[in-house]
């Protein structure tokens, strides 16, 4: 079983030959006794969507907490477009050019779409105290080109008609678009979404997806955790798989799907009740 | 050698107070997430019914039911008099704020706790009043060399025994559990068959009952009240609370305790009236290298 | 308030609606003129001196969140800069007023510092414990120079020269209020900054703000030590009024009161601070005819009011940003 | 009817020294009572007291003064109680030159400041400490003195010139000095420290509320020294909350202790104020604001004016032994009292005081 | 069939939103309902106003005959409803012992009664008996769901409300819900089970409902919404993507 595995990992890593923006190295992290990353090495290239999925507890949200900052790792190392990045603040991370949205929705709810998404530019902008309550010329501006950007993002995601709503107001899958659009709003490098389709239908997931196709085509890469298997399979160029804080698998979306390993720890035998 | 327990002794029985205010505090803030200002008030309003049944009556009730059983029929008056009122406080300033949030109710806790202080300054007058000695038992025991008041054995026995029985309640039962799961999530609790106001009774009457009992515990020991005594044993509680983990009933029992002998320890070996700023900063240290008190559990914040 | 209309309207500031600001303004200025009396005076300069300490706490508590409740600590240290530096050395009010400012906003610093991280509750612990050691360290008069429980007295009365004197109770009316007014002009400029979408981000979710590339800690330092800055130049302005300093004016039930001030206008909002401010100055004053009865009315009043208006008299209101009628101004004038 | 005269009265309503407001009130009332009785002054004219709260703070202290200096009616003001509460009131009351009368303010630099509207009915704190260094420790040939107070202004001024004035007549060894925090219950562990010093003579200048405290804790921990109060430390709450086992025996400083005094006036006080309040004022402070009444109601009746200049020169220059409650009064060119008798009371078994003889 | 739920002409408000505008609805003994519809539609709050977590503006609940109205929601779990919520909230510090304990709160005094419906709960997921002393905030999401389930159970309701079981959870994970759910309508519960994983709701459901902005647009049996137009687009899209899925599924010969 073990040599399975790590014949099947060997086998997947070398058919990649890419430009690689993200990299981990061995990353651990553990919650007293429970190892929930386990000796995790991820790459992820450049300009393509690549996908963790796995078993619910499997570990994927800890390894995004471990590399935007939030854990500290208990062990490895993890390098951004080769830079390392191991042990940064979050706020550090977001600067270094990673931005995320979170599984569980997290908006500034009492502030308005608008705001929310200039808030994602903090890290991009520079006025300081004094210039701020002085209103200098200088951060004035700073403030227009903020809002710019922020309202053609709120745009892209089609939001611009609630701009001024306050973010707990609007409705959920909107929730879901305006992270997206705050986390694009810092202009990262690498956009991290934790299953961004979470609790949407399937008609909005596949909304969704179209969406990410549009997205890719700016400069960007995008890594994602994701459980909807219709979406992972639509938009994936590299899908990960991890179980119990391993990672079992690792390939393009049809290597991985029809893998027997993924199959049983994961996806489970296809009955014939859809059709 | 005997100077050291007598002084660890009397840091324990002040501690003891402390540990039965916090766990009114602890209680009130585990469910309802309210720093309850108005608590240490009921404590205070406990130790002055305590107070007006003893004493006022001059010893009309000690001379029926004995020294010993004055003291628990004040116990009793004064358990149900703090309870009753931290019902009505429930009732009247917090109920009808909660659902707004945390903070505006922190204003109204305030008020209700400047409203109490000077309902009893206006009810039994801004003296001082005196637990007066024909109601009190006193005894010094002098055991090699250790002089021990009695009392400060009772009290210390009395308030273990309370302690005692609430952890049980609130560690090993089931409605124990309730408790804490409406702590956790009152919504989800209701889904489980929970009657929330059932708990929020019990708590509103419990923290303020022990709080009313440990009132009459610092009349009858130390024998002088007053109507600021709430402020001064409140804030002390609080600090207890925090300093164990708040909303963690084994925390308050030890923070108070723990509190308790910090101040015999500052005053004894720093400087008396540099006391409270020697707990102050023992209990920064504390948060610096325990930011959720000494036994305020890491909670499984996942992202 | 009253000098700020002006540079307002030019600023294009709403505070709601100009006309209101305008009005609220003028009120101000001329009230000493209408209203003779000193009394009355005197209690709008307290009236001001609670706004300013409210605008102060608000940074902290209404912006960031940051559950304070021991700033009468950082007045206290402005206050006793103040008494101290003048009455020993003479240096007069006008500077000693920065200086003041400074010096809160350092001890802030060093002592929020380490405990900055932690959550809720347990920051209000240590803010308590912090106003506690400030308030217990002055009574112990430490080094013989806090004058201990009678405090430092002989405090000058602000002074710049010949030229300008406050020694009445009209003058020191407009002094307060004019610090009020630039600083309220300040702060809304603040608000809509990414400093004041900082705060309130981290406000509203710790995790998300930081996710969101914004330094916590750095923010939350910041509001600490701008809050102390100007509770420190509130204490200032107050010991020169009073010429007095006594620990027994920085206790903790005045902290308390400031908090109530903030949460009863509404968290976050400026002119709620002002009529938080005017229900805890004004409101003992009120009820004086009730002697020993006034403040069991407060405390009910505090009820009260939390139970009617539990989100705040006047909670702030979002919604297009102040800034956006000027961004366009600037914006043409600059493409 | 003609208008009454009205005199103003600041103290501590409500805070944490309510009890000492709320007396300060009964006895200038009892006082006024006994002036309007006889006929009130100005050929009739009764008084009327309008009160004002301070709440013991030092910024409501200056909003109650300028409340009373901004009443035209008001003539003089009786103010106030603490000392730090004082110093802003008594500032305003300069400006708008307005007498006022302190009656618990005892830190001695409040007349140092050359003020001219300022009076006090209530000693210095120096006169005292001064009398227990010289008079007090010689009497029980005590060699080692502790003095113990509570922080407050009143209580840490008068061990300061104990200190004082016990150093430089260097007759015993001061072997503790410390402060205790006020309000609180338990004050065995700084107790203890003192009794490892083993002193024979133990002074506290703090108040009674916590004296009674203190001496029952003190005895109960084996401390056996001679037990002596400041003037604010023994009264009938002290011996209430102490209980007579321990009170009796207990000795103090005192300048004006209501119950002991005989003359016309101060029993005309006593069962004035016994009946309306069902027992005697238990601070001298408040004793001091009934003084201060009468003070005034003399001094307005004498010169027939309630100029505030000519009433404090009345005050500063022509009176002298005065009867008043609390024995003669007068003022000197400070506006502090004279001729106060400071006297060592001890506390009997059956809870009286008597003056000791030395 | 008898009629356990009925539900008619229903109102509910949030302030002065309107969330529910007139709903009708009524589940069967034994059978499994499902409501269908977009984020926000109103499908939570319906469950919330059966067990009485939000207030009744207007319209009227009967179970059993009863009304629901007014009725405190502890009450509503005794009289036979459980309610597993949207997002799990399992008691995240108390053991997982101790939530399945909490779900048969009502019968504490019983031991032998709760000893009982534990280890049903413990046979229906055996997962959760290996981490029965474990704090529940320390599972992963789908053994939460699992557990929030199995607490659902434990008051041994006639029906179970679940809002969104499969929300979050892997696709092993859902098809071993959605087999459960099953087991346990098998046994005599009937459900009202709210998802927006329409196309697996209506595979295990006996009627559905269709939700839109706080109306039912389509109810019916499930077999005639799945071959509804309306219902195919707006609620089972992804057919291209379900081509490509079946795609692969040819490719791994399974
Ligand atoms: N803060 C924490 N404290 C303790 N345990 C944690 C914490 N965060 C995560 N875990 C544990 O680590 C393991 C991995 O969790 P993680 O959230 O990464 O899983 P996941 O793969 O994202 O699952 P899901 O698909 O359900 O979101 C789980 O067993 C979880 O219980
Ligand atoms: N507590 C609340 N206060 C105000 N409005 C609310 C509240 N809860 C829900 N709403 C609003 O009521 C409407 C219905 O919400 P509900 O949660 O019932 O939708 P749902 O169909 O369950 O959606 P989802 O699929 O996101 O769970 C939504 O518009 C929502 O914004
Ligand atoms: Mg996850
Ligand atoms: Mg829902």
């Amino acid at each position: 079983m073990k040599n399975q595995i790590e014949e099947n990992g060997n086998k997947t890593i070398s058919s990649i030959d890419r430009e690689i923006v993200l990299e981990t190295n061995k990353l651990t992290k553990r919650f007293g006794g429970l190892v929930a990353v386990n000796q995790i090495d991820l790459k992820v290239s450049k300009g393509k969507i690549s996908s963790i999925i796995g078993p619910n507890g499997a570990g994927k949200t800890t390894v995004f907490n471990v590399i935007t900052g939030i854990y500290q790792p208990d062990d490895g190392q993890y390098f951004f477009k080769g830079e390392k990045i191991s042990n940064l603040k979050p706020h550090q991370i977001l600067s270094k050019g990673i931005a995320r949205t979170f599984q569980n929705i997290r908006l500034f709810k009492g502030m308005t779409c608008l705001e929310n998404v200039m808030s994602g530019q903090h890290a991009r902008s520079k006025s300081g105290i004094w210039p701020s309550i002085f209103r200098l010329p200088s951060q004035t501006l700073e403030e227009k080109k903020i809002q710019e950007i922020a309202e053609r993002r709120l745009k892209q995601v089609g939001l611009s008609d609630h701009k001024y709503e306050l973010a707990k107001n609007i409705a959920y899958g909107s929730q879901r678009m305006l992270e997206i659009a705050r986390a694009l709003a810092s202009n990262p490098d690498l956009l991290i979404l934790d299953e961004p389709s979470s609790g949407l239908n399937d008609k909005e997931s596949e909304d969704l997806v179209n969406f990410l196709n549009e997205l890719i085509k700016e400069d960007l890469t995008i890594l994602l955790i994701e459980h909807d298997m219709n979406v992972v399979m639509g938009i994936s160029d590299w899908v990960t798989v991890m179980d119990e804080g391993k990672k079992i698998a690792e390939g393009k979306p049809e290597e991985v799907y029809s893998n027997p390993i993924v199959i049983e720890a994961y996806l489970g035998k296809e009955e014939e009740e859809e059709n | 050698m005997s100077l050291v327990i007598e002084q660890l002794l009397n840091g324990l029985t002040i501690g003891s107070f402390y540990a039965l205010i916090a766990l009114g505090y602890s209680m009130v803030y585990g469910v309802m997430k309210l720093i309850n200002f108005a608590h240490g008030d009921l404590f205070a309003l406990g130790s002055y019914l305590g107070y007006t049944l003893l004493v006022m009556g001059t010893a009309y009730v000690t001379s029926i039911l004995g020294i010993w059983g004055g003291m628990i029929a004040a116990m009793l008056v004064a358990a149900i008099g703090s309870g009753v009122m931290g019902l009505l406080v429930e009732r009247i300033a917090y109920r009808p704020i909660y659902p707004t949030g945390r903070l505006p109710a922190v204003v109204s806790a305030l008020g209700v706790s400047i409203f109490l202080q000077n309902a009893i300054m206006v009810v039994w007058g801004a003296r001082p009043q005196a637990y007066t000695s024909d109601v009190i038992p006193s005894n010094i025991l002098t055991i090699g060399g250790l002089r021990i008041n009695i009392l400060q054995i009772i009290i210390l026995f009395l308030s273990f025994l309370l302690m005692g029985i609430l952890y049980y309640i609130i560690q090993k039962t089931t409605f124990g559990a309730a408790i804490r799961a409406c702590a956790l999530d009152r919504e989800t609790a209701a889904l489980m068959g929970i009657n929330i106001n059932l708990i929020i009774f019990f708590i509103f009457a419990l923290g303020p009952a022990l709080g009313g009992t440990a009132g009459v515990m610092v009349g009858v020991y130390y024998r002088r009240i007053s109507f600021i005594m709430g402020w001064n044993y409140g804030l002390k509680a609080f600090t207890a609370t925090i300093l164990g983990g708040i909303g963690n009933i084994p925390g308050a029992m030890i923070g108070g305790l723990i509190l308790g002998v910090l101040e015999m320890l500052g005053s004894t070996y720093i400087s008396t009236p540099y006391k409270d700023v020697f707990v102050f900063l023992v209990l920064i240290l504390v948060l610096i290298f325990r930011p959720r008190g000494i036994l305020g559990e890491k909670v499984a914040e996942k992202v | 308030m009253n000098i700020n209309n002006k540079t307002s309207q030019s600023a294009g500031i709403k505070i709601t609606n100009n006309w209101f600001a305008i009005l609220v303004s003028l009120l101000f200025l001329l009230f000493p003129l209408v209203i003779k009396n000193n009394y009355f005076i005197d209690v709008a300069f307290f009236f001001g001196i609670y706004t300013l300490l409210g605008l102060s706490l608000n940074i902290v508590l209404g912006e960031v969140g940051l559950f304070d409740l021991g700033h009468m600590g950082f007045a206290a240290i402005g206050a006793y800069t103040t008494a101290i530096l003048n009455t020993s050395f003479g240096i007069p009010i006008f500077v000693l007023l920065p200086i003041s400012a400074i010096a809160a906003a350092i001890f802030a610093y060093l002592v929020t510092s380490p405990i900055i991280h932690l959550r809720g509750d347990y920051l209000c612990i240590v803010t308590i414990g912090m106003g506690e050691i400030v308030r217990l360290t002055l009574i112990n008069n430490p080094f013989g120079i806090t004058g201990g429980p009678n405090g430092v007295f002989g405090i000058d009365f602000p002074s710049i020269g010949n030229l300008l004197i406050i020694d009445n109770s009209v003058k020191f009316y407009y002094f307060i209020w004019v610090a009020v007014g630039l600083t309220v002009l300040a702060l809304i400029h603040l608000q809509d900054s990414r400093i004041g979408r900082a705060w309130n981000c981290i406000r509203e979710d710790i995790i998300a703000a930081e996710a969101s590339g914004i330094d916590v800690r750095y923010y939350k330092l910041l509001a600490f030590v701008l809050g102390a800055a100007l509770a420190g130049v509130a204490g200032s302005i107050y010991a020169s009024k009073l010429m007095i300093v006594s620990p027994e004016s920085f206790s903790f039930m005045e902290s308390c009161m400031l908090f109530c001030i903030v949460l009863i206008g509404g968290m976050g909002s400026i002119p709620g601070i002002f009529i938080g401010a005017a229900a805890i100055s004004l409101f003992p004053e009120i009820f004086q005819t009730f002697a020993q009865y006034r403040m069991l009315i407060f405390g009910a009043a505090l009820v009260l009011m939390m139970m009617f208006r539990p989100g705040g008299v006047w909670p702030r209101k979002r919604g297009k940003l102040s800034t956006e009628s000027m961004l366009i101004k600037a914006g043409k004038s600059e493409i | 009817q003609k208008d009454p005269v009205v005199i103003g009265l600041q103290g501590p309503l409500t805070g944490s020294a309510a009890v000492e407001g709320e007396m300060a009130k009964q006895c200038v009332e009892t006082a006024a009572l006994m002036v309007n009785e006889k006929g009130g002054i100005l050929d009739g004219r009764m008084i009327e007291i309008e009160l004002v709260d301070d709440a013991a703070q030092p910024k409501s202290g200056a909003l109650a003064a300028m409340k009373l200096v901004s009443m035209k009616e008001v003539v003089a003001a009786i103010a106030t109680y603490g000392s730090s509460v004082t110093q802003p009131a008594s500032d305003i009351y300069e400006k708008f030159n307005k007498v006022n009368i302190a009656y618990g303010a005892t830190v001695t630099e409040l007349s140092e400041r050359g003020l001219d509207y300022f009076f006090r009915t209530c000693g210095r704190t120096d006169t005292q400490g001064m009398f227990f260094a010289e008079e007090v420790v010689p009497y029980f040939e005590a060699e080692r003195v502790a003095i113990m107070h509570d922080n407050t202004s009143f209580a840490l001024g008068l061990a300061e010139e104990a200190k004082k004035f016990l150093l430089e007549a260097g007759t015993a060894e001061l072997v503790y000095f410390d402060a205790i925090t006020p309000g609180e219950s338990d004050y065995t562990v700084p107790l203890t420290k003192l009794r490892e010093t083993n002193p024979d003579l133990f002074y506290f200048t703090g108040y009674f509320s916590e004296a009674a405290l203190i001496i029952r804790q003190a005895r109960e921990i084996g401390i056996d020294a001679v037990f002596v109060g400041g003037d604010a430390a023994i009264n009938e709450d002290f011996i209430r909350i102490a209980g007579l086992e321990y009170a009796s025996g207990c000795y103090m400083t005192q300048e004006a202790l209501i119950e002991y005094f005989t003359n016309p006036e101060a029993m005309e006080f006593k069962e004035k104020y016994q009946e309306a309040y069902g027992s005697l004022p238990s601070s001298p402070w408040s004793v001091y604001a009934g003084d201060a009444l009468m003070v005034l109601a003399e001094a307005i009746d004498k010169t027939g004016s309630t100029d505030s200049d000519v009433i404090a020169d009345y005050l500063k220059n022509e009176m002298e032994e005065f009867p008043s409650i609390t024995g003669s009064i007068g003022f000197d060119e400070k506006g502090d009292r004279v001729g106060t008798g400071i006297n060592l009371y001890v506390v009997n078994d059956d809870g009286s005081y008597s003056i000791v003889e030395r | 069939m008898e009629t356990l739920l009925k539900i008619s002409d229903l109102h509910i408000y949030y302030g002065s939103i309107q969330a529910l505008k007139g709903i009708s609805l009524d589940v069967k003994k034994s059978e499994i309902v499902s409501v269908l519809g977009a984020n926000g539609a109103g499908k939570s709050t319906l469950l919330r106003a059966i067990s009485g977590l939000v207030p009744v503006h207007k319209g009227e609940i009967l179970f059993r005959e009863k009304t629901l109205k007014r009725r405190e929601s502890y009450k509503i779990v005794i009289d036979g409803i459980s309610h597993v919520p949207e997002g799990r909230h399992v008691f995240a510090t108390l053991s997982v012992e101790e939530n399945l304990n909490l779900g048969a709160f009502n019968r504490r005094g019983n031991q032998k009664l709760v000893s009982e419906r534990k280890e049903r709960a413990y046979d229906l997921f055996p997962i959760l008996k290996q981490r029965k002393d474990q704090l529940a905030g320390t599972l992963s999401g789908g053994e939460q769901q699992m557990l929030a389930i199995g607490r659902g159970l434990m008051s041994d309701p006639e029906l179970l409300l679940l809002d969104e079981p499969s929300l979050g959870l892997a696709p092993l994970l859902v098809k071993q819900i959605f087999k459960i759910i099953k087991e346990i309508n098998e046994r005599g519960i009937a459900i009202l089970l709210v998802e927006q994983n329409a196309r697996k709701a209506l595979a295990i459901s006996n009627r559905a409902y269709v939700l839109e902005t706080g109306n039912v647009t389509i109810s019916g049996s499930s077999s005639k919404l799945k071959d509804d137009k309306k219902v195919q687009e707006a609620y089972l899209g992804g057919t291209a993507l379900k081509k490509q899925k079946n795609h692969f599924l040819l490719k791994s010969n399974i």
